[in-house]
């Protein structure tokens, strides 16, 4: 460990941490624009000068090693003049089109301009021009605003591992070039866009679609395969506009991939189910929720189920769901299957891949007791009680879901939408979606994390955790869960594996499960 | 448009450089005694990335020109991607990107060759070739004359560069001499 | 030799004696004239000894930094298990300078035998040699150079009877500038974009392929087996002024001047009596104005600053300019200043690799400026900004390419203002004008 | 008195109406034979309305035609009653413009933010008052609404030259 002074606060770090990384432990942000934590320095935009004490020139705080007992001035007279003299020369050729970049209120080339940059330009000349060009895939490259810090060229080349991206030219007719046909394909390649510091390289999803400041931001997890990508999920008037990805060091660095990054569209879906359903006669009709937990703890009772579970529901949802089944009939049993995917692994980043297993908590579901086929629906015995618990079916046959249904006694839907083939059911109670609840999936290596809500849920849904909480006690469970943190200290509580964890102990990261390797049953006998 | 000059590889490869309408003529470089050629370049170098600018020389010999098919071609000889040579391609000047005319004339404009009177000989070379225009070919698809910075030899003012020929000394009167003795 | 002049009787011919004289190229000849017996010599000495002998004689870098060659070569670290590096930068590029190619052009065993001496004190298995890719015929001679020292056994597996192996190879670079700049031309061998890299890692760390590299100028390769064969004492003995200065060096000298070519003369030589002696003094009729005595990038002086300059690092530096490659430009009285050093901003606007903001951005910005004055659109306003920006890119950036952009421009307008002024007040060129009326 | 009001003794003349009553009919037979008149005979007659007066808004449109408007979002962003609606779009030359651009008139307390804030000069306040409508919709303007008045638009309050001279 070394010791420093920067800006007069001492800061320890271990030997070779660059200047800039100490001053982000002293709590200093030192401008950059080149620099990323998750790639390899470049040291091109000279925006992290600072002044070293003994030092006869500026020093690049991205790429100096910091040293025992450096005095560092991150806002000296020559250090803030040469970050000016860089702004300066940075904007002359930009088109100052703030209005209508995408960028805009969260470009770093406008803070520091706002915080340290000249009043006014000196440039006369005409600016430099270049036409918009797509990068292929979700990637859109608009030169006029490009600063070259080589951030994405960098991501391509060490990170990704595909350098489909290159500086081309030298001088100031330098630009990101590709080459003809080779497109930003990746299944990665999304990320340049969220290195940008500025309005460089966009989203032709997100293009134009909000302003920034628009939005509200929830820290979660994203729900598309078990990797479990930490993500900030963007809401304007409670639609999902973007995920972006969220720093995890033990899960995703900086990083998420096209495929979660672009699939968010059913968070916002509206042929949801919004209200309690239940059966009159032939047709399904609201009630109030009390009617409907009647209702459906009625034909649970004592009725040997087959719950089809969906791998994406909260570990808290899927522990509860297990306590149901529990109170229902002898030989209960749940199951659940997940979509596959190819695999699709960031060669820069260890353990990081899109995973064959697109579902956010199939190690949970596993953890809970649910067991996991391809062919859930001929789990479904004859005369049993088919507990739908969100799970997609889309994947199976007509053939297989008529047989179910033929087979099953009564069908009970809890989730976000009725499937037309479950319109036979007996009730239908409504659920939030992941982005309008809170809870915790695990991922595939046992890291249980936390996702919080972005959106409020449609008319009378409600969260899992609540719905089947009034569902146990109607089946003469005496829990007592009021909140999604007493959902998961009854989970904790119960499930050795998640034993001594606290809803907010998980923090912003998570915490592993213990013994993460081997999936182990819950046990019965919880009704405590 | 200028016509294609006749020589290098094919005359379609040149077009299609204009008129992306045409088919893609292109046949491979790197095979027979140029594969053999490169390979024993490959043998100088611990890497093969590094032999990418001997391999590029090699595609300007064969060619006059570097286009994006050869691009590509070197990118597949040697374990690199087609938009990774493009960019050193767009970085080093002596590449050309666009076919060039039989005669390829660099002027030497730099101040040692400015002082001189160098701006006088380029003037020349633009009205006798008839190029008119700096990077523009000739008509007759003869020149293409361009102003070069520095070619490291400011004592003879103005050298130029034809080709591979460096002649030194050059004055505006001696420029239609010059120019004959290149047809 | 004031090559393509007789010798000068003033001159010391080390370098530049066979200048001309093309039977020297070839082995036989080069070897006719003592060629080769300072490798034989060198080899038969313990590698260390060697860089002592260097390091003795007090040889500096001739490329422009002028650091101790000696020194530089101690660096290197044989026998970490790890390959070793020469790389010889014979990518002279600088405006001005033109003695490398003469050296390449008249006398390539000169630079082979000095490479391999020097990879020899080094333990560097392997030779580049960087030539710039416009030098068509130099790198036609050392091509043939080479292929004849290897038919001979002078390189190779067993170079000069079995004591190393070494092997020469030449690289042809493709036209950049800033492929001078050591780390720049090390990416470039690589097969990368010639861009400078940060340092630390200094290229004795961590260079080449990632390994121990040492580069050398082309001109100080070429000296060192005259030190071998004559000695440290011999060498550092031949010295003008400053004693940290010792050695013969080879000026390039063109622009407006009488007799333009490559004079070698002892280091710490006056230079007003150089320029008017040797050189032949300004065309008829005509004064020197502007002196660039060091190469496009350094300070540009007017003749009476240079006046009492002696030829050395540092006497020039006294004199308020440098060394630098030893490219001497002059510049007569009928030129216009702001045309010139609008070019020479030009030139590393068109040079920049567009790594760093200040290079990228101001190189182009500062040419754009300048040529407006020229064209009298300029504002008064202009100077000051012009030196602000020219402030911005002084020892901010990786290289010191926009600091070489920003001196031409800074000494121009403090020495030249009046021309500037007259540029900006008159709205047009006063130079042009006059030309116009004659 | 049940909920215990108070009532205050006070001196008769402050309660009596007989003086207020013969001030006004002064005040009208004063008015009857001075010639000054404020009433305005409209609608034949029109006020002249200031040049900072913040009426009804106008969107300004290019030569061509097109409204000015990039939809940057500024202006819902400062609008502090929340009346304006902008959805933003691209266009086929991938120029962004206003998909959906309304402003609820209703809502609108004429504050001129939106004026002030706007980068391309497009969206402004009217020198303009008169605004009846059968429903409240239409009160919501849309943008082919805004684009087609014509009145003079507001001149913001300039801090160089406060006074409008």
């Amino acid at each position: 460990m070394i010791t420093l002074t920067i800006e007069g606060r001492q800061v320890s770090v271990p030997e070779g941490t660059s200047i800039l990384e100490a001053g982000k432990a002293a709590g200093i942000l030192i401008p950059h624009y080149c620099y990323h934590p998750g790639l390899p320095v470049a040291g091109v935009c000279r925006m992290c000068l600072v002044e070293v004490e003994k030092s006869p020139k500026l020093a690049p705080a991205c790429a100096t090693a910091a040293a025992d007992g450096q005095v560092v001035h991150v806002h000296s007279e020559s250090a803030l003049e040469a970050r000016q003299g860089v702004l300066e020369l940075l904007l002359i050729n930009h088109p100052l089109d703030c209005p209508v970049c995408d960028q805009s209120g969260e470009c770093e080339l406008q803070d520091y301009t706002y915080a340290e940059g000249r009043r006014s330009t000196r440039y006369r000349e005409p600016k430099r021009v270049n036409p918009v060009e797509d990068f292929g895939g979700d990637v859109v490259y608009v030169p006029n605003r490009c600063i070259l810090c080589t951030r994405c060229v960098r991501f391509m080349e060490t990170v990704a591992e595909d350098p489909v991206l290159n500086v081309s030219d030298r001088g100031d007719h330098a630009l990101i070039g590709k080459f003809e046909n080779q497109d930003l394909t990746h299944p990665w390649a999304g990320n340049v866009v969220e290195l940008c510091p500025v309005g460089a390289l966009l989203s032709k999803d997100f293009l134009n679609k909000a302003r920034s400041w628009d939005m509200d931001r929830a820290a979660s997890v994203c729900p598309g395969c078990s990797q479990g990508c930490n993500i900030v999920i963007e809401t304007r008037d409670n639609v999902v506009a973007r995920l972006r990805p969220r720093p995890n060091a033990d899960v995703n660095q900086y990083f998420m991939c096209d495929e979660g990054r672009l699939n968010y569209r059913w968070l916002n879906r509206r042929d949801r189910v919004a209200e309690p359903l239940v059966r009159r006669g032939d047709a399904l009709i609201p009630v109030d929720w009390e009617i409907a937990i009647d209702a459906a703890a009625r034909t649970l009772t004592g009725r040997r189920v087959t719950a089809i579970v969906s791998p994406g529901l909260s570990n808290e949802v899927l522990y509860l769901l297990r306590r149901v089944l529990e109170r229902c009939g002898a030989e209960s049993e749940g199951v659940f299957a997940v979509r596959q995917g190819p695999e699709a692994p960031l060669p820069g980043v260890p353990d990081l891949a899109v995973r064959a297993d697109r579902a956010p908590n199939v190690q949970g579901a596993e953890l809970m007791g649910f067991r996991r086929t391809d062919a859930p629906l001929d789990a479904v015995r004859s005369g049993d009680v088919l507990l739908l618990a969100d799970a997609d079916l889309s994947a199976a046959g007509a053939a297989v879901v008529s047989g179910a249904l033929a087979r099953a006694a009564d069908i009970i839907v809890i989730g976000t939408t009725v499937p037309a083939w479950a319109a036979g059911a007996g009730a239908a109670l409504p659920l939030a979606n992941m982005a309008e609840d809170e809870g915790t999936f695990t991922n595939l290596r046992g890291r249980v994390q936390r996702y919080r809500q972005a959106k409020s849920p449609p008319a009378l849904a409600r969260p899992g955790w609540s719905v089947l909480a009034d569902l146990l006690v109607a089946l003469g469970d005496p829990i007592v869960v009021w909140t999604p943190a007493e959902a998961f200290s009854a989970l904790a509580q119960a499930h050795p594996a998640f034993a001594g964890m606290t809803y907010e102990g998980l923090g912003a990261t998570g915490t592993v499960v213990a013994d993460a390797r081997e999936p182990r049953a819950v046990t019965a006998g919880i009704g405590a | 448009m200028s016509v294609p000059p006749p020589g290098s590889l094919t005359q379609l490869e040149r077009a299609a450089a204009f008129d992306p309408a045409l088919p893609d003529a292109y046949e491979p470089l790197f095979v027979g005694e140029r594969r053999v050629a490169l390979d024993e370049v490959l043998t100088r170098y611990p890497t093969r990335m590094a032999a990418l600018l001997p391999a590029l020389w090699m595609v300007q010999e064969a060619r006059g020109w570097v286009s994006e098919a050869a691009m590509a071609e070197v990118a597949e000889v040697l374990h690199v991607t087609p938009a990774y040579v493009k960019g050193v391609v767009t970085f080093y000047t002596m590449y050309h990107q666009r076919p060039v005319g039989r005669h390829f004339v660099q002027v030497c404009t730099t101040s040692p060759c400015n002082v001189c009177g160098a701006e006088d000989v380029v003037r020349a070379f633009l009205t006798h070739t008839g190029s008119g225009e700096i990077g523009a070919t000739s008509p007759d698809g003869r020149f293409t004359v361009i102003e070069v910075e520095c070619l490291g030899a400011c004592g003879f003012a103005t050298p130029i560069m034809i080709d591979e020929d460096v002649i030194e000394g050059v004055t505006a009167a001696q420029v239609p001499e010059i120019i004959a003795r290149y047809p | 030799m004031g090559y393509p002049h007789p010798p000068h009787p003033r001159e010391t011919v080390l370098l530049s004696q066979y200048f001309g004289d093309p039977e020297a190229r070839s082995l036989a000849g080069w070897r006719q004239r003592g060629g080769y017996r300072a490798l034989e010599q060198a080899l038969a000495m313990e590698p260390t000894a060697v860089t002592t002998i260097v390091k003795d004689s007090g040889l500096r870098g001739r490329g422009g930094a002028g650091f101790p060659t000696g020194t530089k070569w101690s660096f290197m670290k044989p026998g970490d298990g790890k390959a070793h590096y020469l790389c010889c930068n014979a990518d002279e590029s600088e405006p001005g300078t033109f003695k490398d190619r003469e050296i390449m052009r008249w006398t390539p065993h000169a630079l082979v035998e000095g490479c391999a001496i020097a990879a020899y004190a080094i333990g560097a298995e392997t030779v580049y040699i960087y030539i710039r890719g416009e030098f068509t015929e130099p790198l036609q001679r050392m091509t043939e150079a080479v292929r004849e020292a290897y038919a001979a056994g002078l390189l190779g597996p067993g170079a000069m009877g079995g004591k190393a192996r070494i092997d020469v190879r030449i690289h042809k670079g493709a036209g950049a500038y800033i492929c001078g700049e050591e780390t720049a031309l090390m990416n470039s061998i690589e097969g990368r974009r010639g861009n400078p890299r940060i340092k630390p890692p200094f290229p004795a760390t961590a260079g080449l392929f990632g390994m121990p590299t040492t580069i050398n100028n082309v001109e100080t390769l070429a000296a060192v087996p005259h030190i071998i064969t004559q000695g440290a004492a011999w060498y550092k003995a031949m010295c003008l002024s400053s004693p940290k200065s010792p050695g013969t060096k080879l000026f390039s000298v063109c622009g407006n001047v009488r007799r333009p070519g490559n004079y070698e003369v002892v280091l710490g030589f006056p230079f007003e009596e150089f320029l008017y002696d040797l050189c032949g003094g300004p065309p008829a009729g005509r004064k020197f104005k502007a002196i660039i005595p060091g190469g496009a990038s350094v300070p540009i002086q007017t003749m009476d600053e240079v006046r009492a300059t002696k030829m050395d690092y540092e006497g020039f530096v006294a004199g308020g300019s440098m060394l630098g490659s030893g490219g001497v430009i002059c510049i007569d009285d009928a030129q216009c200043m702001v045309k010139q050093i609008g070019r020479l901003a030009r030139f590393f606007a068109h040079e920049s690799c567009a790594q760093c903001t200040q290079c990228r951005e101001g190189t182009s910005w500062t040419t754009k400026i300048v040529e407006r004055i020229e064209a009298g659109q300029g504002t008064p306003d202009d100077l000051d900004t012009l030196l602000e920006i020219a402030d911005n890119m002084t020892g901010k950036t990786i290289c010191v390419l926009s600091d070489s952009c920003a001196v031409p421009v800074v000494s121009g307008i403090q020495k030249f203002r009046d021309e500037f002024d007259a540029h900006i007040q008159g709205h047009r060129c006063p130079f042009r004008v006059a030309a116009a009326a004659a | 008195m049940p909920i215990g009001v108070k009532v205050l003794e006070r001196p008769i003349e402050d309660v009596s109406y007989v003086r207020a009553t013969l001030t006004g009919m002064g005040l009208t037979l004063r008015h009857l034979v001075n010639p000054h008149k404020v009433t305005v005979q409209y609608p034949e007659q029109r006020e002249q309305l200031s040049p900072r007066w913040r009426g009804t808004h106008r969107m300004l449109t290019t030569d061509d035609g097109k409204s000015k408007c990039v939809a940057c979002g500024l202006c819902p962003t400062v609008c502090p009653a929340n009346c304006i609606k902008l959805v933003p779009g691209e266009d086929a030359q991938g120029n962004r413009y206003p998909l959906v651009f309304e402003i609820d008139e209703f809502r609108c307390i004429f504050c001129g933010y939106c004026q002030e804030v706007c980068p391309e000069e497009a969206i402004h306040v009217g020198r303009h008052y008169e605004n009846s409508e059968y429903s409240r919709d239409g009160f919501v303007y849309d943008l082919e609404r805004l684009m087609a008045q014509t009145h003079p638009v507001c001149e913001m309050w300039d801090p160089a030259d406060p006074r409008g001279e």
